[in-house]
């Protein structure tokens, strides 16, 4: 914690916060009707992208998932577009085509969130090929949940990824949950971490819910891929503090489990009493962060419900970028 | 006289799985959330308490895994899996042990296998889940020779036809549109089943055929509705399985109304639609009295906003005008 | 003047490729055996010690990753993949990296995203490779919406085809009949490009329009030669991309002869075949002068055996025996 | 190699013989152009499935390969009709519908090769729930090879025997190459069963070509499936004589490689001279083996070359089992 700047520590704060107050405000609309769908939300979990993209630059790659909301936010992604998304706006980051599920941000390297569990994993490794075939030393990071691990593209990614040594960090979010199966039930191994051994690469779990622990972790590991050493595979042990998707009865946990979570393992508290212990800053200073953080939100969500919706003819809009003869829509 | 008794689609798969568990050892359910959870649409809740982890298996997110596992199972005789896809939208990743393996094991190895498995899964648009939870793609498993495809519209046809499928030799992909799940209707207590290959003729009629699949069903008896109060006879054919398709009595509703619109939330290219289409073309080419119309969605992904999903999804006003046009 | 030489469809794919690669350095070509080996069919022959393994990479059994590293790759728009899937029939490894990825991600990202990608694979039936090696399944590219679907008939076509395939900056699934490798014809040695979308009339004729897809062409041409000993003038259209699809070319064929035979190699159910059928009966209907006939194969896998698998493949004897049925 | 009876150690031989002899055979039957299609010989692989199988009853089954016809002859599938089928004819085990990679003999627990490289592994997966729901103590082995070892079947199904605990033995035959990719650019690893570790399952390497080696630790592994103990992953590290398939040019490996494969690790010859110097056989009872097995393909190709074709109708038949109204073969 020493080495790393008081701008830094405050700007993984303010994202922490900032993913939070999101996530909670859109639980609310969400709740009111104003965002149709499903949303799945990073409540509990935002150590893991803020600690990891601590180390990113803008012009590295993440791939995300259907819980993408923190990692979009972290990277620095536009979060009115986001918001006029998740409404179904004309405004939003995907003309409204896409919703939560498939919100993307192309011009931070955010490549998408996406509704097929691990569908994502390839893209990174996709990126991290492109990266190191143009001699670049950026990276490419694939976010995915414990779930996803078991998937087929999780194996057949990082594979790749390994005999190409290509500059991508693979983070699990071990919540513990696949919806309602527990990891105890995916997987006979005690960290998905183990997995690293399975393809020749450095495997590291970590405590998700300490920002800090997160970020040296993510840090080592995308050095090393920027040095052109090859992949890494990290997992972050997390918990999400809301149900798999909001309006999931969540029948397979105990309140008390998750109660317990929240009272012992939230991320933002247990960050912000290490800085005010070590007198890094102050109350005031953290609830300013609040403050602003809120405000730009509220801001984001005034956007979204200003912004108009798309015209019904958009529907055949944006299936193809160039233009050719012959149909390219069915009409009958 | 009993009253017969109205229950939702979902309760009424319910039904099925809970029949055919309770009557046969080797039918297990896998898939994930079929357990605890019960499904995430509730289709096989209370199946877990009543029968057990051993044969309702919750599975991890390994479609291609747990689909294979089904087709070995079966292969060996020694279970009837029913398999639960989340979503068909899934597919993809899981689609080769689905038309390489089960499809073409019986083929392939002379007769000699008997693939009993149903692969239970969920289409369609309308909840704003956009591209990837929302596709309708029962024409992709139509393509292929050696599944047979199932889409009941109905809670008294979901019944039948779930149960003569998990009593079927042969792989069924067999699929439920979402918006179903919370339709009503009348269904016997008692175990039915309803032969896969036979048609519902939803409703009689004579001046116009439109045949038409699962969800598109019920809009197109709202069209057939509103059409007879401006004397217009609509007749609306329910094909109830895609594969075995029950040509007979499409083209023997063709031969008599001379006309067709075909309805279906599929994708255009390549889809049911046209295949029905084709058929009466080549089959009623006499009969026929004016241009085939097809409803479907355009040929785009399905868009996640509201305003555009509603414009994607076949409308009882498109089915109507398509209706009027050849009229 | 110049002596346009004769080459092979394979030698005509590798020049498109090698000019791509020469010209671009973002174009990488990616797949199983594409490197030392030269692709199992030659196509890739030389690209390796020309381009080096950075460029031309050779891949493990893991097409659902590679193609999705293709995906990434081109999403990020620092390169332009050329991933080639060793035989069609593996699709279903790795088909949702297709479907829900790359033909998806423009639409659901509003536009923003380019997925410049070709995926070259092989289809096709007649050298006994049996149910899993021989399918013909362009039918299920197209009827997912996002995918532009390239099925050249010609060593021209096809290298005019992969030069603007790989030039374009959407997905291209790009089809090559095995039993088209070896065939020879024209090529000019000078890079050329044949626009997506335009159907070629590979013969004129009055009585008859035959709509007729990659090898299925050659057989075509086959029997309208033959009629025409008989009086009978048969139009060839070979629409070359089947999305986009050339709808006027198709049409005014059509409107011209009256009658049409549609001969594919695909499945018959929701097939290609059915999809033009479709077509001519919604717009073309007052031209049509008799049923469609369809020729293709029956509804049942690829058997292995010679004498199963010609009997299989459309024959030139049906597909005359079509033609003559409507004449 | 004392506790095993010698009527084992014979059959061993004996299978392994009729493995080479049968490849040998069908080798020219398939330049003389009377085979068709595509084939994947199984030469110099022998041990493998031989060492497996001599652990296996009839009622344990197996899932196979395109490299499959080792598999099928061990497990005492009957060669007149695999014959036949490679052939093409109606009396083939899949009445000429299936050729080369698609043999199966459901009768002996044979599920079939395979088209699809790691196809059959959850074949086998199911096999092993169905055993295990049944209440049987019989086991299910699934071949397949080191390039199928990086495919989703492999995580996807092995993930699954973990979990469930089924009775399943995975058996990679790693022949160090795909096609013309080799092992080393295949993983970053240096074996496949180190991949044992990602799903807390025994890993266990073994020399492929040493038949001997290959049963005891095969034996060890389907026992303790068959105590409900759950799976293991086996590697066999072996070699494969010919071409990839028939016809391969083999551009990517030097004669110098082959040859030496040939001379030193012949599994046949290995096990040959073990059973002579410890004096367990005469080179007189060798020699009636391979007498007696000659004979055997003999009769088969005779049987093969006899059979009728099937008849053209045939085309038609065997998609499905149950008689159902309406179209199932879609006549224009
Ligand atoms: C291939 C695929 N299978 C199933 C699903 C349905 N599904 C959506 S999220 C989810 C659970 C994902 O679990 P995990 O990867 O741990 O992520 P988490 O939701 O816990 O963040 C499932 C099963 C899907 N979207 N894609
Ligand atoms: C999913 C899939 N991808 C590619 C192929 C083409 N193919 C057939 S065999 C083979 C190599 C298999 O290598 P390995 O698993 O090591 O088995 P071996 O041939 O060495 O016995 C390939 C790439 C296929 N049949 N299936
Ligand atoms: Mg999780
Ligand atoms: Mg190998």
């Amino acid at each position: 914690m020493e080495e790393i700047s008081k701008e830094m520590l405050l700007w993984m704060y303010e994202m922490m916060v900032k993913i939070r107050e999101h996530e909670e405000r859109v639980a609310e609309l969400f709740a009111q009707g104003k965002i149709p769908g499903f949303v799945h939300l990073y409540v509990g979990e935002e150590a893991v992208a803020v600690g990891v993209m601590a180390n990113l630059r803008k012009e590295d790659y993440i791939t995300s998932t259907h819980r993408g909301h923190g990692h979009y936010v972290a990277k620095g992604g536009d979060i009115k577009a986001s918001m006029a998304e998740l409404f179904g706006k004309k405004t939003g980051s995907g003309k409204g085509k896409g919703g939560s599920m498939h919100i993307a941000d192309l011009d931070v390297g955010e490549l998408g969130a996406n509704g097929i569990v691990g569908g994502g994993i390839p893209h990174a490794v996709g990126a991290g090929l492109g990266i190191k075939l143009n001699g670049l030393d950026n990276v490419a990071v694939a976010f995915f949940g414990d779930g996803a691990s078991n998937q087929q593209n999780f194996h057949e990614g990082i594979n790749l990824a390994s005999i190409l040594k290509l500059p991508v960090v693979f983070v699990c979010e071990n919540n513990q949950y696949q919806i309602s199966l527990s990891y105890d039930k995916q997987q006979t191994i005690k960290s998905v971490a183990e997995r690293g051994k399975a393809y020749g690469i450095p495997g590291v779990s970590v405590d998700g819910q300490d920002v800090l622990a997160v970020y040296e972790v993510a840090k080592e590991a995308i050095e090393r891929a920027r040095r052109g050493e090859g992949p890494t595979l990290i997992e972050a042990k997390t918990y999400r503090f809301r149900g798999h998707f909001e309006g999931d009865p969540q029948v397979y946990r105990s309140k008390e489990e998750v109660e317990w979570w929240k009272k012992n393992k939230d991320p933002i508290k247990l960050f912000e009493e290490k800085l005010l212990e070590k007198g890094i800053v102050t109350k005031e200073e953290l609830d300013s962060i609040w403050e602003k953080v809120k405000k730009e939100i509220e801001e984001a969500i005034k956007f979204a419900e200003e912004s108009p919706w798309p015209s019904k003819e958009e529907v055949l809009e944006d299936v193809f970028s160039t233009p050719t003869k012959g149909v390219l829509v069915w009409q009958w | 006289m009993a009253v017969v008794r109205e229950i939702t689609f979902a309760q009424a798969l319910n039904e099925a799985l809970d029949y055919e568990m309770s009557k046969d050892p080797k039918v297990v359910v896998m898939g994930e959330d079929v357990g605890v959870y019960g499904g995430i649409y509730g289709v096989t809740a209370g199946l877990y308490d009543k029968y057990g982890p051993e044969r309702v298996i919750d599975t991890p997110i390994a479609e291609s895994g747990f689909v294979g596992t089904g087709v070995g199972a079966a292969a060996t005789g020694l279970l009837r899996p029913v398999v639960e896809l989340m979503f068909i939208d899934f597919l993809g990743v899981t689609f080769d042990q689905i038309y390489n393996q089960a499809a073409k094991m019986r083929y392939m190895f002379g007769g000699k296998a008997k693939i009993s498995m149903v692969l239970r899964t969920v289409c369609g648009a309308g909840f704003s889940a956009a591209a990837q939870h929302s596709q309708s793609l029962h024409a992709i498993f139509a393509h292929v020779p050696g599944l047979k495809v199932v889409m009941p519209s109905t809670p008294y046809d979901a019944k039948g036809l779930l149960i003569s499928s998990i009593e079927d030799d042969d792989p069924v992909i067999f699929i439920e549109h979402k918006a179903l799940y919370a339709v009503k209707g009348e269904v016997p207590e008692e175990p039915y089943s309803i032969p896969l290959g036979e048609a519902d003729v939803k409703r009689e009629g004579k001046d116009v055929t439109i045949v038409a699949t699962a969800a598109m069903v019920h809009k197109s008896l709202e069209v057939a509705e509103n059409l007879e109060k401006d004397g217009i006879s609509v007749e609306v054919v329910d094909p109830r399985t895609i594969v075995p398709l029950d040509v007979d009595t499409i083209i023997n509703s063709i031969k008599k109304t001379g006309k067709l619109v075909v309805v279906d939330e599929g994708y255009p290219r390549c889809g049911f639609a046209t295949d029905v289409a084709a058929l009466a073309v080549n089959k009623a080419f006499d009969s026929l009295k004016a241009p085939v119309k097809i409803v479907t969605p355009p040929a785009t992904p399905v868009p996640f906003s509201p305003v555009l999903e509603s414009e994607w999804i076949p409308s009882t006003e498109k089915i109507e005008k398509a209706v009027r046009e050849i009229l």
